[in-house]
């Protein structure tokens, strides 16, 4: 271990972690229904498994579909990147070190999830 | 006028950081003096590190080693307000078990007395009502005040106390000679174990307390230092089955103390004197009879596992051949200008880690008049740091 | 009787490299593996060092690694690892700035653990004032570093408090009356680098030999922080 | 001579300058000789790591939709096959353990069940190889 002891009395600090923890445990408790929705739907209905082009505009036609798609999109790119955020934390950082993962995994992420809009609602005009 | 503007010019080299070593550092340190303490291994790794925990109360030795036994109850009062980090203070008991232990009771209450030891009778099933482990055969129980202290965290109490005042403490440095120019000591021969560099440390004025190692330090300096190394055997058990420490009313032998320390129950001791303290093999016998004579007061002793077993060499002053237990456990300090011609050097032997501030203060005193310097002793009164900031300080 | 028995002993010395180092020895069954070092150290190399100090599992000093595992040699029996002609690996602690051989430094862990403030006995006459059955364990804990040296997270990010602050905040915090005191402690352990680290291996509960549990506790102070800021959201003051 | 003053280094150890540790990452994924709960960390993250991998292959593959049906169904046919099939199987399986262990660390993590967590993860991993039987059965049979 480094001569690094934690200052006392940071409760931003203090504050960001729990919202972190919290979060990916709010987001992985969501994720058990969307993505088992997401598997089921995609995997599990239509005979011969994975849907075809026709069946996919079918299913991402529905708004509720659409609707539940969006949010794992969504949920699912914050757990992800947050779970890389940790990991990375995880390997000690500094605090410059810290703030540069956090803010290139927001890019990631708003990226990822403008991307993802893109692609559900076009499929969703299609259909 | 302020004496520790005097007593700054000197460098004393304390050689033992057990806890011996670590409270005379202190003592130095806080009379004004540069203090360096050396010390072959890690602090408290000789015989503080694996005493048997027990703060005296003085009973053990009240009825034939008063003097240890007013020594004791003195330095239990003193330490007990300075250190109150290192310490358990649960109280002992001197228990009966037979009619001979009963017919000791007698003098054991009136050795109390004569030495200021605090004490009450309990009968029997007030004893085993406050301790329910102890002997269906119990006849009676003399409560003293006797506690339990954390050997190692003691020495660091001190010695944090001691770098606060400016004192080194160099573990691993071990002593390898004495330098000695017209009969008096000057300097100190070093080898440092984790550098393996070799070096010199003058000193103005040399304390040898190495404990059962003393005599190695003295050969050095070509005198000689009667301390016998006599070890004792301790069994500490899994789990705790007393919340005071349990002795057996009686003259004191072998395997006749239970110390309740932590989640332990320690049982000791017994004794035999050995040449090299260094590696101590410890007899079969030795460690059953502390499970027979142990069980004899508290019989689960006999039934549940060891966690550790343990022995160690007591610095006891006298020869070798000499009954151990007959030699009384005050200590001495010896000035071996007076004793051996040889100045600068002071060794301290003898004693137990209760009385450890005692022996610092007879200590630095001594070191004090040969310098010529008069400053009071100030150990009794002043707080002792945690034992933490050995390490962050 | 004997065994014979190998140690290979990892040593290190400052601006050397690490090496092995392999001595035989002889030694009865049911001595501790800190009496085989010792031994080693007594009869065949006086430049070995390692820590001690009460063999009996109470200073919490000797702890270092046993054929990889986190182990207290003082109460370790060489049967307990190896049979008559085996090998005992030892090494010093993960986690931790080698000093020497098999030291390692705990200055950081002390800084720690000092903040925390508990002191590793209480004060109180235990027969008057017993201390809360949960709490006890607390006070249990040797420092010894063990917790530290298995932890995943620790092995990574040298600026995670840890496992043994931690469950020292835990009995601090349930144990301190003064609502400052709470205040500060939680301060000191609700963050990244405090409770919120723990990826709830569990291996500092594993390895403790003085079952303090402190993966429990950082669950337990985990709670604390939740409950608290949620209490907070509604205008009430920390529970 | 003088005395040596107490050099800079390790406070306990004056004069020496100890050894930093490394950083292990290894030891992330050497559960090995290790407790339950390392094993139940390592494959937290290992099934993390790959399912982040997943998602954005997977994210890559779906912009086939976009292109239109013929790239789709070309690729559907490929990814019909045995072969990916049994990838299919391993990315449901990273799924659940990571799904249910998740569970698990959320539930212990916040205070719940905090002294059968050992129980608590044999039972989910139980449940998680449940439902890999039956869903990856099923991925073969449709």
């Amino acid at each position: 271990m480094g001569a690094q002891v934690q200052p006392q009395g940071q409760v931003s600090a203090g504050r960001e972690g729990t919202t972190g923890w919290i979060g990916q445990a709010v987001s992985g408790v969501l994720l058990l229904g969307l993505a088992g929705l997401h598997m089921v739907g995609h995997h599990y209905i239509v005979d011969g498994g994975l849907r075809d082009y026709g069946e996919v505009l079918q299913w991402i036609g529905q708004p509720l579909i659409l609707f539940a798609e969006v949010s794992f999109l969504v949920v699912v790119t914050y757990h992800a990147l947050a779970g890389v955020r940790s990991i990375l934390f995880d390997l000690g950082l500094n605090e410059g070190q810290k703030k540069t993962v956090s803010r290139v995994l927001a890019v990631v992420g708003i990226l990822t999830i403008v991307y993802g809009l893109f692609l559900a609602f076009t499929l969703f005009s299609r259909a | 006028m302020n004496m520790s503007e005097h007593s700054q010019k000197y460098h004393v080299v304390v050689i033992g950081a057990g806890s011996t070593g670590a409270a005379v550092a202190h003592d130095l340190a806080l009379r004004g003096f540069k203090v360096t303490v050396l010390e072959r291994g890690e602090i408290a790794s000789g015989t503080t590190g694996r005493n048997h925990c027990l703060l005296h109360s003085g009973g053990r030795y009240c009825v034939k080693d008063q003097e240890s036994a007013v020594e004791c109850i003195e330095e239990n009062m003193i330490l007990r307000k300075i250190m109150p980090e290192a310490m358990e203070l649960n109280g002992g008991l001197f228990v009966a078990v037979n009619d001979e232990d009963m017919a000791y009771k007698q003098s054991f209450i009136e050795g109390c007395e004569a030495t200021g030891i605090p004490y009450k009778e309990l009968n029997a099933s007030e004893a085993r009502r406050r301790e329910p482990y102890l002997s269906e055969k119990t006849l009676g129980a003399v409560w003293v005040p006797d506690g339990v202290f954390e050997p190692m965290r003691m020495c660091m109490s001190f010695l944090a106390s001691a770098k606060q005042n400016g004192a080194m403490v160099r573990p691993y440095v071990e002593v390898t000679g004495l330098q000695v120019e017209d009969q008096r000591v000057v300097a100190v021969e070093v080898w440092d174990r984790i550098s393996g560099e070799e070096s010199v440390i003058h000193a103005d004025l040399v304390v040898n307390a190495a404990g059962p190692w003393a005599g190695m330090i003295t050969d050095m300096a070509g005198v000689d230092v009667p301390v016998v190394a006599t070890p004792g055997v301790m069994v500490s058990m899994t789990g705790r089955y007393c919340q005071l420490v349990v002795n057996r009313l009686n003259v004191s032998s072998d395997g006749d103390i239970v110390v309740p320390q932590r989640e332990t129950s320690i049982i000791g001791t017994s004794s035999w004197t050995v040449e090299d303290a260094d590696y101590i093999e410890m007899p079969e016998d030795h460690i059953q009879m502390m499970y027979d004579r142990g069980s004899e007061m508290m019989p689960i002793l006999r039934e549940v596992e060891p966690r550790g077993i343990f022995a160690v060499a007591r610095p006891l002053i006298g020869r070798i051949g000499e009954d151990e237990r007959e030699i009384a456990r005050t200590f001495k300090c010896f000035d071996h200008a007076d004793r051996d011609g040889v100045e600068g050097f002071v060794t301290i032997a003898g004693g137990k880690t209760t009385t450890a501030r005692a022996m610092a203060e007879g200590t630095v005193d001594v070191v004090c008049a040969k310098l010529d310097l008069e400053i009071p002793c100030a150990t009794k009164e002043t707080q002792l740091l945690s034992y933490r900031a050995y390490y962050t300080i | 009787m004997t065994w014979q028995l190998t140690f290979k002993v990892a040593r290190y010395k400052p601006g050397e490299p690490p090496r092995t180092d392999t001595f035989q020895i002889e030694l009865d069954p049911e001595r501790t593996i800190l009496d085989g070092v010792e031994k080693i150290w007594a009869e065949q190399d006086r430049t070995l060092t390692f820590r001690h100090a009460c063999h009996h599992a109470s200073c919490g000093s000797c702890a270092i690694m046993a054929n990889d595992v986190e182990v207290l040699p003082c109460i370790v029996e060489v049967n307990q690892v190896t049979r008559n002609g085996g090998t005992i690996e030892v090494g010093p602690l993960h986690n931790f700035p080698v000093v020497s051989d098999l030291v390692v430094d705990m200055g950081t862990f002390f800084e720690r653990m000092q903040q925390v403030g508990m002191p590793i006995i209480g004060p109180t006459d235990p027969l008057d004032n017993q201390p809360k059955d949960d709490f006890h364990a607390y006070e249990n804990c040797i420092e010894c570093g063990i917790c530290l040296s298995a932890c995943p997270v620790v092995a990574t990010d040298p600026t995670y408090l840890g496992p043994a602050a931690l469950a020292a905040a835990y009995r601090q915090y349930h144990n301190s009356d003064d609502s400052e005191e709470k205040q500060r402690i939680m301060n000191l352990v609700d963050r990244e680098n405090g409770i919120w680290r723990c990826h709830v291996a569990y291996e500092c509960t594993a390895a403790c030999p003085s079952n303090v549990d402190p993966a429990g506790k950082i669950m337990g102070l985990r709670r604390q922080a939740t409950v608290n800021r949620v209490r907070k959201l509604f205008g009430l003051k920390p529970a | 001579m003088a005395v040596s003053n107490a050099p800079e280094g390790s406070r306990a150890y004056p004069g020496q300058q100890p050894r930093e540790p490394q950083k292990r990452v290894l030891r992330w994924f050497q559960p090995f000789n290790r407790s339950l709960g390392t094993w139940s960390f390592t494959l937290n993250r290992v099934t993390g790591i790959g399912l982040v991998v997943y998602l954005y292959l997977h994210l890559g593959v779906l912009s086939l939709l976009l292109v239109g049906e013929e790239s789709w169904d070309t690729f559907l046919a490929v990814a019909k096959s045995p072969p990916v099939l049994v990838m299919d199987v391993v990315l449901l399986a990273g799924l659940l353990i990571h799904g249910f262990n998740g569970l698990r660390v959320a539930l212990v993590g916040s205070g719940f069940m905090v002294k059968q967590q050992r129980q608590l993860f044999i039972g989910m991993m139980v449940l998680a190889l449940i439902l890999l039987v039956i869903g990856g059965t099923a991925v073969f049979l449709k």
